[in-house]
């Protein structure tokens, strides 16, 4: 059967032209970059050139990107850093009610080691005001962390003029950018951004390997202590491989941004016509226009998430959904709770994302594909009943 | 993550649907939990001649709410009230750890319906509180 | 010219077989394993099967397998992780003086944030004394932190005792054991073991991935905030095919042991001896016997470690050094200072470390390579002009 | 890590050894701190003839020494006095930030040796500090 892979959000395939780029440093190259030795110096220069392309990308200088192993360790090593690192200056931090677990239950962490924290609720359309930002900030505020765009319901959140806040108001701004980098053009000076988290593998780069960018002059802890690495930021051996991965994934994304977003996005709206067109009862998630190209995110009233994955799933549809069963946790995602939905509502979800590698071919398949799966579970559902009675 | 026989009922759901000549139903859990079992049965001469099921929830939500009717189609009342959540597991090859509730559901959904029969035939009945009561959300039910 | 690779402590080369296992999950099986449809689970699968295999080299569950991105994050989760958990029952912790910087640096680092460290300073051949830590102990020890292997002089550590101190005192027993797995048996319960931190680059694996083991019942904090990876202990989208890559080269390790460590101990006895025979006013570092069958450290007075690095690069040999410039620190290695060496002494070490791929047939080579560098910078330097006047 | 430059001296060092009819001997450095330069020099008419090093050190070291010598080498007392640390670090096409205090040693060496010749033929010299002053090393030495 076919494979239809609509999870580009969660993670996406590696760039075989990136794997042929790292090939080299996982056979040849392997000398340690701390060594002073022949082969330990090229691993060095090929890292010090994967660092070089990723600080063009975002418009700063190469000795502010710190290579780590995920956006999460970015994430983690952003909040904690400041946090630590400010604490005798304050111990209030700021973030919005729709990050990713990494930026959240880092900040619920933190709760819990005596900072205060704010999280400010995005409005009805899953983007935050930044008004709002601006009248949590106290004398004792240390840190504003808020996502660049959300990895479920796609919205990009207006990040300069947070930015530009926090800057005012002599505020570390982070950035979780993981979902926007490769895909919406990022200007790190003129976003007026202190901190910014990616991840390779969500732009057809390898697992394992991230970068955090620290604004020259901004001050954190080190979250890995030991040898002198990434001038003596993050200690450990470097991943020469998943380094030079991420940096020619991140090139390789830029070149071909726009030709790559048309294309997605013309998809993705056929999709979402399509959907539209042929299943009732459903919410459309998230700004329709402020968010990533290659995102959409509908509730299908009555019914629930996993089963419908799963079934999308026997259809060779490779899909997600917030809901309770698929987080693994025992609400909906905080996400669409965010946006105002009730549980219910919101354990129905689906999230598609695509990719580079989806086809204008497929739309019909898809649409179909889902128009059946819901139809069926809510065939099924109790909920779909009582509807259907009360409706007459 | 499931077993071949959960993949097996829950794509293949058996007994699934509204059951016209129904003299008995039984409903539990909560939406907001996001599982809902609703139970029809045919019960003649303390006999469940027919069952069937229609459930909101995951996929082992309605495998389970599968493999239960199936269980208990054909038995006595009685036979059908000694239905535990254990059997129903053990009957689906296990459930992940996160999934045990869904049989628990099952089984009080089996209970349910068969009180409510019943109640309709004046019979009393010790009722339980279903309501999530067995749901592994229901701290987080109002 | 041919290259001669003796740098082995400080990474190896990716075994073929390895890289060939890993591929189909760089290429292939992408999905990402928190996902619930099919190549998701493929990917779970595979993880879990790694996870069953590093359990198995170590004799312990695979739920006390926790992956993570390097030896230098497992450390630091270790030793962060137990002192977050414990700071109300107590905030003092033990370690030697010869540890690696992942943990030394983390104990300094938590020295700052208040707790109280007690360094335990190695015999003069490189080995702790148990019973030097054991007078150590306090009513609020949490932690006793102890390196399996030393990665400069190659000594090994009486773990099991250090770990049966431990145990009867019920304090937390953390060892970093990154030198020690793949090149000598480990057994996690019957050494005593609650915290073990390994790196696959270290045994023929990936660079930019390792293991935490933590013993069923410890508790420690998290040190990656974020999704439920990991049984909810190290958030991150897992790096498959680095998981993969890491459990079959431990594995290899394992089962060619007793091969590869009698190929490698008799070149390095060849090459030792060549050296003592050739070359003068020399110095072995570390116990002779109770070391890791592939290290070598020798102190050649009169001449300075980087010279003496460069030079044998000029010859192909890739060695590596503890003098300060090698180190990029002000000080020679605090390893080689550890075992009372002088400054200047220490200034002038070599440690060679020997690999599956060295070869008998090079021994001569890199004996006279040493003997001639050596002799070379003595003709250079001012200090051996001193000394041999001083000899008349 | 270093120049091509910085290389070719370390690997291939100019006027290395003791010079025979030395009459200038400097030495500046601390074997504790890994770097140790002494300069022999044949001085004549005020002018250089001859100069060579010893270095115990890093490959900066060597090769600033080497660089050094090349550079004072033929030149009148004077003009080696003038030499700085950036000279022979620019001849050198730059050090890594790590070792700039190698040139700084060299600067040094050079001046010790001409400042002990100046004594011998009874010149009076300001003398400064040299011992590890220059050293990036110097919070470490007693
Ligand atoms: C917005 C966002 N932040 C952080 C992360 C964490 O990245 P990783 O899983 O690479 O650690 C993700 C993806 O999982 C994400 O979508
Ligand atoms: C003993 C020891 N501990 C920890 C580490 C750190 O491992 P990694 O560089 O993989 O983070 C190393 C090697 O660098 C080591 O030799």
């Amino acid at each position: 059967m076919k494979q239809i892979y609509l999870d580009h959000a969660a993670t996406t395939q590696l760039d075989e032209a990136v794997l042929k780029k790292m090939m080299p440093y996982m056979r040849d190259y392997y000398g340690n970059p701390s060594s002073i030795y022949t082969i330990g110096r090229e691993s060095k220069r090929a890292i010090e050139e994967a660092r070089d392309i990723v600080a063009s990308c975002f418009n700063c200088k190469n000795s502010e990107i710190y290579f780590t192993s995920c956006g999460t360790e970015s994430d983690n090593w952003a909040i904690k850093g400041v946090c630590a690192f400010n604490k005798n200056k304050g111990k209030h931090i700021i973030t919005s009610n729709i990050e990713h677990h990494a930026v959240l239950d880092t900040f619920l962490y933190m709760k819990k080691q005596g900072y205060e924290i704010t999280v400010v609720p995005v409005e009805k359309n899953g983007i935050i005001d930044p008004l709002k930002i601006e009248k949590e900030i106290r004398k004792d505020t240390i840190l504003i962390s808020v996502m660049f765009a959300n990895n479920e319901i796609g919205t990009i959140q207006p990040i300069a003029e947070i930015g530009s806040i926090a800057r005012k108001n002599n505020i570390i701004f982070h950035t979780d950018a993981v979902q926007a980098a490769g895909t919406i053009p990022i200007d790190v000076k003129e976003m007026n951004i202190d901190l910014m988290s990616i991840s390779a593998h969500k732009f057809y780069g390898p697992k394992g390997v991230g970068a955090l960018y620290i604004r020259r002059g901004i001050m954190i802890d080190n979250l890995f202590h030991g040898g002198g690495q990434e001038r003596t930021r993050r200690a450990a051996t470097e991943n020469i491989s998943g380094i030079i991965g991420l940096a020619e994934a991140l090139k390789l994304s830029l070149e071909n941004m726009d030709y790559n977003n048309n294309h997605i996005k013309k998809i993705r709206d056929a999709v979402k016509r399509g959907i539209e067109q042929k299943i009732p009862y459903i919410i459309y998630n998230g700004d329709p226009s402020q968010r990533l190209v290659n995102n959409i995110n509908f509730c299908f009233r009555f019914i629930e998430g996993e089963a419908l994955i799963l079934m999308l799933d026997f259809k060779g549809i490779s899909a997600s959904s917030g809901s309770a069963c698929t987080s693994g946790s025992l609400d909906p995602s905080h996400v669409l709770l965010a946006l105002g939905l009730p549980h219910e509502i919101a354990h129905g979800s689906l999230r598609l994302t695509f990719g580079r590698d989806s086809s204008m071919e497929d739309v019909d398949y898809i649409v179909d594909s889902i128009a059946q799966v819901v139809d069926r579970l809510r065939q099924m559902s109790p909920l779909y009943e009582t509807f259907v009675k009360e409706q007459g | 993550m499931y077993s071949n026989k959960v993949m097996d009922h829950f794509s293949n759901p058996r007994n699934v649907g509204e059951l016209a000549d129904a003299n008995a139903v039984g409903e539990v859990g909560n939406a907001k939990c996001g599982d809902i079992m609703k139970i029809y049965m045919k019960i003649e001469d303390n006999v469940i001649k027919n069952v069937s099921f229609k459930t909101f929830g995951c996929g082992a939500a309605i495998a389970t709410s599968s493999m239960a009717t199936e269980l208990v189609k054909g038995k006595s009342i009685e036979d059908a009230l000694s239905l535990t959540n254990k059997a129903v597991m053990e009957a689906l090859d296990g459930l992940p750890p996160v999934k045990v509730h869904c049989s628990v559901l099952a089984e009080e959904a089996i209970k349910a319906a068969i009180n409510n029969y019943k109640k309709s035939i004046g019979e009393q009945v010790t009722e339980d509180e279903y309501t999530c009561n067995s749901c592994c959300h229901n701290k987080k039910c109002e």
